[in-house]
């Protein structure tokens, strides 16, 4: 079933490995990365809102704007 | 002829006025007033149809007035802060332009009469980039000399002006009152302008309308 | 305005929509866990050797799904960008504005590949030619689209200016598609076809499950993205505070 | 439908005319930069020639992309922009008016100059003749196209990049097409399809451009 | 103080004023008056030292303005038609910028009080791009809170003000006077400053000086 | 002395930061320029290598030139020019700030990007290092001298085409000795002389210009 008969083979790709693997590389560390930095993202996001609530609500100014569409 | 209905203005994260309605008739002026930021200018915009409203509905003759468009523009005259004339341009070009832009036939002994009526005889082909402050804001307040549209939407129409030019805009937007037209103005100073009936409202955190 | 349209409008509202995303998150991750496993698998290991192009064909694999990913988004961004030009749907906005950047990294995926792959096929890593010039239009659209929307602080505003940009360049995307069709150019011509395809099958399949994995990624991030857009937006409503209390208890 | 246009295009040139500086820049930044290059890569003919298309377009591309932030800017910031969008033309019409004001004033001349320059690239009679074509024919798109990108960017924090930023990447077909079309003179291939390609791509510009450029207005002038 | 005489002004071939004189001492304000183009805006860079007079002299302090130099605009603070804020920059950027432009000491808790004694807390961190008209003229007079110089030459302050800062700045105009500072002032509109001696100039054809 | 330049670099500073794209227009147009020519004169390296310190220089100076007309012009419109004028200081120094400022903003940038596009043309380390140099050295020359042309377009009425006419031939020998100090690293003569030459024009640029600047703001005052 599988085509490749050893490690180095697959790695060479023949004589174009580098190309390959550049691309792949390239492609699955950005694929990875941008979840990654999103989840970090929100999350930060969500502590600066949650801080900013809590000020809102010492000095009790701004009431919150009832939804609407 | 012009009404709202529950007009709601809001800019960046401040909601300036809500729940604003009036009905204006011909011959009649509404006074816009309010201090400093309280959104007078917006709601002058919102009446062109410049910036569209949070919430509400501003009707011409009984129509949503983003059904009219061009015809609704064709009704309506504003003035705003910026005089919108070009510094290169003379006075006559300036008018004659404006004109031409706005679809009015103007010819040029009209448009010089106008200048001379804002008295700016003398300097019809001076450069407006020369002309005094008070001498550009009369160039932009020429338009209203042959201006018969019906709907004057005049913001601070009266800065910059010396006493005598203040007297004579009031003039031309009380003839235009009695002609039939309405006017929606704004002004910081105590102007005296001969009107049938004279709305007022006031923009301010507690809101009060006439 | 009819009850179906108004029912419509509020699945629409981010506040129906927030929770509803951050349920369906979960599965598109593991359908493109699933689907890109699979494609890899066939793709690099079972998937035999190209006659004319020798093992660097395996980029194909990476290659035309990146491509295929960054036209389709584009015109998905552009279709929710014309929708709230149309209706002014708050939520339309948002999501052209959380599909931008998963785009632009497709389109700078399939620039980045394809140069890969042209210098050991063409000889060169870039050509003006037609199909790769108009992938390149694509990618600075994308950046264009991102800029402006950053350079407006009203959102409102920014939502507005992008999606015109966004419609005016749609134009693109079929030109793209047909670019090796008008003119004739170094790019390959279109080989799948439904009917006769030219590919070995197993290509074709390893090809196509890595294309359905890109696909399932890019809902789930433009989901996640378009969450947190959500929360910083909406920020002073109150369902935003409701959530956040839900989700930290 | 005619007179709005026409009115905007007089206000416009006898604008150009009175300060004639604007459009000198444009044109004497079009010599600078086609006439510097020639100085700095040296003076042996075969490599001038092979330069000199994409030497004269790219410098009118960029010439005309200096003038495009001024296109509505000035109109904005005095509140010109206002009443044109309160004129009871619809607002595109008078964008196409500014469009083929923009083109007079930037476009064609950039056109009229560009074969004495091209005789500095030691270009054949033909070949200048295809150039002048190609650039009477594509710079009214390049105006169209920046059209859109001007307006976009109105009143924006820093709107000068991103006028280059949106505009450039629709300029490239037509800098391929155009270079091309000289190109394929020198080379022999005939420019006929490049020509034609640059036509539709002008006649869009001009034509469809203004309708965007009048929504992304009325979005600035919000 | 401050002391003129015989000045002229020419303008393109447009000759203003002519033979102008007056003298200005601690304490006193200078009202100038005139209609649209009458010369009071030339007048006032004249006095700055912008523009240079075709014929007369200004005098400070006895020496005449050209010899004193930097001297001369370390004691005088001008505030022309327009704003010189930069749109881009917040109302405290924008203040703090100029007190250090102008080489005085401010710093921001003073800067913070001169915005909110013009009425413009809550507005300190949004750009000047998004203000109303009258808020912007708001931001450059609010320079007159902290400042000490002794000559004030003022080109129609009231512009676009409402009642209430009209009121504030006109009130502020009266406390420099009280510290033994001159003001020379054009405007329109009838303001009540507070000032121990009130001179008046009226530019017009026929030249009349107190 | 050194406080009112010193406010006069952080405020425009702040205000480029503020718009950033400014300072991003200037970078992105020096990129394309840069790029757009490799591109269009094809890709043999030994011609590229000659075509090098040429285009930089060019591309160089007409980004620095495109900066040029805003130096005083947004000031002049608002006002704050007036305010600068009637400053305490001498208006020379308040000029010399803006001069600093604005090389602060384009020309240094330019400088540290130039290695990063020279690699595009195959340039050798040692002449990317002599091309970085010869910016570094340069760019300061050409904002001071730009200021002059920035000051006398406010003040000339509609001859702007003059002024660039004035400050080109002054440009020309920054270029000179700018693509000059490369070229001879290629062609392996040394630069020294040339580096030397272009310090003392970038001096005299710098702390010369600023009092006609000066003078010429107050006549375009008046
Ligand atoms: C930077 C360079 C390249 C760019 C921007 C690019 C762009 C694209 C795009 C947009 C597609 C999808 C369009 C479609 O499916 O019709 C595509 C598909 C494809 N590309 Fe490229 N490409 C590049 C280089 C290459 C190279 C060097 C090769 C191979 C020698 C190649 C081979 C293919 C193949 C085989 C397809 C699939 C066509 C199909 O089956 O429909 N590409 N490319
Ligand atoms: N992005 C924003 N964020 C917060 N506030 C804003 C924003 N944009 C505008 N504003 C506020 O909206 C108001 C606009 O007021 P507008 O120009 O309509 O006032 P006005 O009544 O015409 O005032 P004036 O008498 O001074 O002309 C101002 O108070 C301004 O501060
Ligand atoms: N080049 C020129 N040729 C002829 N007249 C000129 C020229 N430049 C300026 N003027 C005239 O000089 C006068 C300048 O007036 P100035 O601005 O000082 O008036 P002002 O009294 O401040 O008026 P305002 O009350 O309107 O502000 C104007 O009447 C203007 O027309
Ligand atoms: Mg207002
Ligand atoms: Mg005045």
């Amino acid at each position: 079933m599988i085509y490749w008969n050893s490690l180095a083979d697959f790695l060479a790709m023949g004589k174009h490995g580098l190309y390959v693997w550049g691309s792949f590389i390239v492609m699955a560390a950005l694929m990875i990365l941008e979840p990654i930095l999103l989840a970090r993202s929100r999350k930060s996001l969500i502590a600066r809102l949650k801080r900013q609530y809590r000020a809102e609500k010492l000095d009790n100014h701004h009431p919150p704007r009832e939804d609407n569409p | 002829m012009l009404e709202t209905s529950d007009l709601e203005c809001q800019r960046g994260d401040r909601r300036l006025f809500a729940g604003l309605g009036f009905r204006l008739d011909a011959g009649e002026l509404l006074y816009l007033r309010g201090h400093n930021g309280s959104g007078k200018t917006s709601l002058l915009r919102m009446l062109c149809g410049l910036l569209p409203p949070a919430a509400g509905e501003i009707r011409w003759r009984g129509q949503p007035i983003g059904k009219l468009g061009e015809d609704y523009r064709r009704e309506l005259c504003y003035l705003g802060h910026h005089n919108a004339i070009k510094e290169e341009l003379t006075p006559l070009e300036n008018l004659l332009t404006a004109a031409a832009l706005a679809d009015e036939p103007l010819d040029e002994d009209q448009a010089l009469d106008a200048l001379e009526t804002l008295g700016l005889a003398g300097r019809e082909d001076l450069a407006c980039r020369y002309l005094s402050q008070g001498q550009k804001r009369r160039v932009a307040l020429a338009r209203l000399v042959n201006e018969r549209r019906p709907l004057w939407l005049l913001d601070e129409p009266f800065v910059a002006l010396d006493v005598a030019a203040v007297d004579l805009v009031a003039g031309l937007i009380g003839a235009h009152l009695q002609r039939g037209g309405l006017a929606v103005l704004t002004t910081h100073q105590p102007v005296e302008i001969a009107a049938g009936t004279v709305r007022e409202l006031v923009l301010a955190r507690e809101m009060t309308a006439c | 305005m009819s009850d179906r349209l108004f029912n419509w409008y509020r699945f629409a509202s981010p506040q129906a929509f927030y929770p509803l995303a951050g349920r369906m998150i979960p599965w598109f991750w593991a359908l493109a866990a699933l689907f890109g496993i699979a494609g890899l698998y066939v793709g690099f290991l079972v998937a035999p050797t190209d006659a004319q192009q020798g093992e660097g064909y395996r980029i194909i694999f990476l290659h035309v799904p990146a491509s295929w990913m960054s036209m389709f988004i584009y015109l998905v961004m552009a279709f929710w960008a014309g929708l709230g030009l149309a209706f002014n749907f708050r939520l339309s906005g948002m999501m052209a504005q959380a599909l931008a950047p998963t785009g632009a990294m497709f389109a700078f995926l399939s620039l980045w590949t394809g140069a890969l792959w042209g210098k050991p096929m063409w000889g060169t890593w870039w050509v003006w030619d037609a199909r790769l010039t108009s992938e390149l239009i694509l990618l600075f659209l994308y950046v264009g689209f991102i800029a402006l929307q950053s350079a407006i602080d009203d959102p409102r505003r920014a939502d507005k200016a992008g999606a015109i940009l966004a419609l005016v360049g749609v134009v693109n995307i079929p030109i793209i598609y047909f670019s090796v069709k008008w003119w004739n150019t170094l790019h390959q011509g279109s080989s799948v076809n439904l009917a006769k395809s030219s590919m070995a099958t197993v290509m074709l399949w390893g090809m196509l499950l890595c294309a359905l994995a890109c696909w399932m990624y890019s809902i789930a991030v433009a989901l996640m993205r378009v969450r947190r857009i959500m929360l910083e937006r909406e920020k002073d409503t109150l369902w935003v505070r409701e959530e956040l209390a839900r989700e930290a208890s | 439908m005619l007179t709005p246009i026409l009115a905007v295009i007089v206000r416009d040139l006898r604008l150009a005319l009175r300060r004639r500086s604007d459009i000198a820049s444009v044109l004497f930044f079009f010599i600078i930069v086609v006439s510097l290059f020639p100085l700095g890569v040296g003076p042996e003919p075969a490599q001038l020639r092979k330069l000199a298309p994409g030497v004269l377009w790219v410098a009118a591309l960029l010439a005309t992309m200096l003038s495009l932030p001024r296109l509505f800017a000035d109109d904005y910031r005095d509140g010109t922009l206002e009443q044109l969008a309160l004129a009871p033309q619809p607002l595109g019409l008078i964008v196409l008016g500014k469009v083929i004001a923009h083109w007079l004033i930037s476009g064609l001349p950039l056109t009229l100059l560009a074969p004495v320059l091209g005789i500095q690239f030691d270009l054949s009679g033909e070949a200048l003749a295809i150039l002048t074509v190609s650039l009477l024919i594509g710079t009214p798109a390049l105006s169209g196209i920046g059209a859109i990108g001007a307006a976009l960017t109105l009143g924006v924090r820093g709107s000068g990049v991103l006028v280059s930023l949106l505009i450039l990447p629709l300029y490239i077909p037509v800098l391929i097409f155009g270079a091309g079309a000289v190109d394929a003179t020198l080379t022999g291939t005939g420019a006929q399809a490049h020509l034609s390609l640059l036509a539709a791509l002008a006649l869009a510009g001009v034509f469809f451009s203004p309708w965007p450029s009048a929504a992304a207005l009325r979005i600035a002038l919000e």
